[in-house]
């Protein structure tokens, strides 16, 4: 499970740029710096502590570190979620498709709660829930946990898609008014991102069994 | 970027270190964080203020620790909301047995971070009250925005809400009084030029040779529009024109004013700017009690500048007129 | 260009009239001249201290003009020294019966000017001393120049020489001690962007993106050289030994430091260097009393910084840390 | 004789630019601001006030404006200059090439004091001492008034010339040691325009007449 953190943290760093790009457009132009120097202290922390086989527990240490080093908007949220995942995973060494929803649900909550945002107000949570649905669908339809995943990466795809096309109402972009319009959401677009390195970690593991 | 720096991802820690070298007589480094507060926190028996932010507004917030106004300062990475470990540990530093007061600036991150530290705070059985400044009317305040952002006014809630704590006065006082601050200041500003974060290494925005952003927030957030440059009379009239706009006041009445730099526009433009800002207010009937000229809350190195006006009643009057000694203000 | 401005040619009458309204309290114009003098002037009883120089420097000089410090400032157009019947009106304006001090920056004009109107005064029976300050280390002190440039460490000799003219002290003394400040004052600056004189309207030099300029004078005038840009750290120690290596400093000896910002280099970036200087001084067993960190003596919004060393001795010492009370330096 | 100022004034206006960039490369590029503002100030006195006849009185007025508006180091030079040049000139109503000699030796001794500087320094003596010289040695030749001042604009110009071989050892110019060479000094290309100005109007009145 570090290994998935850490393809996490490889995607942020990859797209460090990316991510500052697009806030510098609708934000302060700092979304990208600050989850790269979160995913930093993430690694480095990981692989100083002996990483826990507990999911839970390594989730923990994962939220504790992005709220103490990211900062902004995006380290509450970010680190609550991973928090309340973590909450949802704990005592759990391996996942399944369940687990995995309930973790996602509880991040959501989590971002919600501290953020008081609701889908389609231009935030990470355009991205998020969407992925949630389409998990939660991929499951009642008996699909497997990566498939699952696969669809809630798209579906996160399609959301930050879709923030292009809505006026920010939450964080710094809803400053810009109907300026904000044709521009991607930066912390929809990480969480999309997020999705994706997990799933392509996931698949990776798989094929090498 | 042309900066005067080591690494850029050193800048804050390597300021804290230069501020508490040129300032022993007022701040400390609480040892570990990213917080100044006074050389002699906690004061027993008072109110704790704490303030902070994103790096890159200076001398706001650290310049403004000192008798009379802040208790500490907390520095985020430049433009960017600390995190609640390092609020929550300003909190204990300044802590003095009658709680604690935190002066938010009204931005997503640093109200979301300020919470977590106040629910830390709360944990540990410390008082702790927080209002959040929003004196910008360039943003509307409307269910459609996260509401008006914080900016150079919340200077005069440091002064204002200090000068209130330092007589002695509970948290509910102390925060009744900061809260009538921020009901009753209103800013707005402009740039001419953008500025550059360290750790981005390019500027901000864009701006063609002729153009200004009238509205610009203090990270370089987006204003109201642009336009081509104006004479400094036709632009202090747009900036006090809505500034007033959002204020109920009448002839008589009496005003503190801020023309405040962004960081890179020299005092004698400021000045240029204040006779007009003195023309139109004296126009009017206002009486200006005091004004502050100078770089109080800044963005980096960001041409530009904001005016605030904050209407006074004899309370508030009394508090901005109180004695401060930080680095950044002293008044007798 | 871009500037907040109206008409170029009347930058310095604007600004005159902005600085007036904005601290009545301190200053008054002088009618018909472009010269501010204490609310109170003149002082009777007391040795009037007049400084000025070229405008576009701010806040010096007008900036220091209060209890403590100056009586009464000069502007000149931007960057030129003022003419002899400005300053013969300053003279007039504070001599409050012992007599007047001109503290004058060492430039081939601002001395032929200041010097004149010491000669107007003179025929009037005003005494009238003048001391001229010389503190730029980056200009070789010989025959073959004018000798050293006059820059940020004229501040110290303004507050020094203001507090002991407050003390009554008679005109002889005053200037006493105003030359030993300016024996033991050393300062040096550099600069990583121009500025633009209003009036002509493009840059005063031009630097390539990687380049700084070491040296630099407060007009834009050339430094000693141009390299690429260094880091903060390795700028300051090369400044500050040059600054050193001009003064003859014994450990445990006691200094006041003035890391000045030239207009456009954000207070962040004066805390890296100042954070350097205090490693340097400290290194050397030098114990620094007083650090004055912000833009002192500016250069319109030039980019870069000065670094200025005082070396004190008990009676500097106790007259640094006097009280001020002025726009722009106040301490209890 | 006011027409003559006025020309001076003309000239100086019209090089306003070009003595301000001269003067930033070795100076603090103010010198033509400086001196354009300064006969501005001489131009609007002379048409407010009843123009004198006196050529001293004139140039007294155009001495003393000088000194209260040019500032910087040109101000009590020039202003010294033209002081110095009127108490020679005093009285006079129409000059000969005798008085015209002395009035440039009461200037140029005017400047020496104030400014402390001698020829060779890279200053506008550099322009004026070669004038002097020449003038006076057309005068010993028994040539005409305008004739000197034509040896004489000749003379400041070749002075011009010779200030871009030397090093500043006075003014604002002198903190640039060695890298001041290959420069003209502003000041004696100032002195040279307002000779050669003083000659074009002579001429221009002498073809009148
Ligand atoms: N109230 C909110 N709820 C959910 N997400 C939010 C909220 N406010 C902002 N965000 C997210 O945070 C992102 C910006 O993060 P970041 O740039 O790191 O913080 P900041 O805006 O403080 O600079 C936005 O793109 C958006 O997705
Ligand atoms: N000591 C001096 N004696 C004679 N001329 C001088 C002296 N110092 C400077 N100058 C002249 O003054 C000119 C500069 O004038 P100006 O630019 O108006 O003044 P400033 O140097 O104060 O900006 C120089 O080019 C030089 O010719
Ligand atoms: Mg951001
Ligand atoms: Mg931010
Ligand atoms: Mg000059
Ligand atoms: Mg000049």
């Amino acid at each position: 499970m570090v290994a998935a953190i850490e393809a996490i943290a490889d995607v942020i760093f990859e797209n460090k740029q990316f991510l500052t790009d697009l806030d510098q457009a609708i934000g302060d132009g700092d979304h990208g710096i600050n989850m790269a120097r979160g995913f930093e202290a993430v690694r480095t922390k990981l692989s100083t502590a002996p990483p826990a086989a507990d999911i839970g527990a390594m989730l923990k240490t994962v939220g504790m570190t992005l709220i103490s080093t990211v900062g902004g908007a995006a380290g509450p949220l970010y680190g609550t979620a991973f928090m309340r995942a973590a909450a949802a995973g704990q005592g759990k060494n391996s996942l399944d498709g369940e687990t995995a929803l309930q973790m996602l649900a509880a991040a959501i909550t989590g971002i919600k709660e501290r953020g008081k945002a609701t889908r389609g107000e231009k935030t990470m949570l355009d991205a998020l829930e969407p992925a949630y649905d389409a998990f939660a669908q991929g499951l009642s339809e008996n699909k497997s946990l990566l498939d699952c995943l696969e669809l809630a990466r798209d579906a996160a795809g399609a959301g930050v898609e879709y923030t292009k096309t809505i006026i920010a109402t939450k964080g710094r972009a809803s400053y810009l008014g109907e300026r904000s319009l044709g521009h991607q959401d930066p912390g929809a677009t990480s969480s999309h991102l997020m999705l994706a390195a997990l799933l392509a970690y996931g698949r990776s593991q798989h094929q090498g069994v | 970027m042309k900066k005067v720096l080591n690494v850029p991802d050193q800048v804050v820690e390597e300021m804290l270190q230069g501020a508490v070298a040129a300032h022993p007589q007022y701040v400390r480094r609480v040892e570990g964080f990213d917080v100044l507060v006074r050389a002699n926190s906690p004061v027993k028996g008072k109110v704790g203020l704490v303030s902070g932010g994103g790096s890159g507004h200076e001398p706001s917030h650290a310049g403004f620790v000192g008798r009379g106004m802040l208790d500490g300062a907390v520095a985020g990475a430049v433009f960017t909301s600390p995190t609640p470990d390092q609020v929550y540990e300003a909190v204990k530093a300044v802590n003095g047995g009658k709680g604690v007061l935190l002066v938010i600036k009204n931005y997503t991150g640093d109200v979301m971070n300020f919470e977590m530290a106040a629910e830390m705070a709360g944990a540990d059985n410390i008082a702790v009250e927080k209002v959040v400044v929003n004196d910008d009317v360039a943003v509307e305040n409307s269910t459609w925005t996260t509401g008006r952002r914080g900016i150079a006014g919340t200077v005069f809630v440091h002064k204002i809400a200090g000068a209130k704590a330092e007589t002695g006065a509970e948290l509910a006082e102390v925060k009744r009084v900061a809260e009538k601050v921020i009901a009753n200041v209103r800013s707005m500003g402009m740039a001419l030029a953008p500025c550059t974060v360290p750790a981005a290494g390019k500027p901000s925005f864009v701006l063609a040779e002729d153009e200004m952003e009238i509205g610009m927030g203090i990270h370089g957030e987006p204003g109201t529009h642009r336009e081509s440059i104006r004479t400094a009379d036709e632009i202090t009239e747009h900036l006090l024109n809505k500034v007033l706009g959002d204020m109920t006041l009448a002839k008589g009445d009496e005003v503190a004013v801020m023309v405040n730099g962004l960081g890179a526009t020299p005092l004698m433009e400021l000045y240029v700017v204040n006779r007009k800002v003195a023309e139109m207010l004296g126009g009017k009937g206002l009486k200006t009690v005091k004004t502050f000229i100078g770089n109080y809350m800044t963005s980096l190195e960001m041409a530009g500048f904001s005016v605030t006006v904050l209407k006074l009643d004899a309370e508030l009057k009394e508090l901005l007129l109180a004695p401060a000694d930080t680095p950044a203000l002293v008044q007798f």
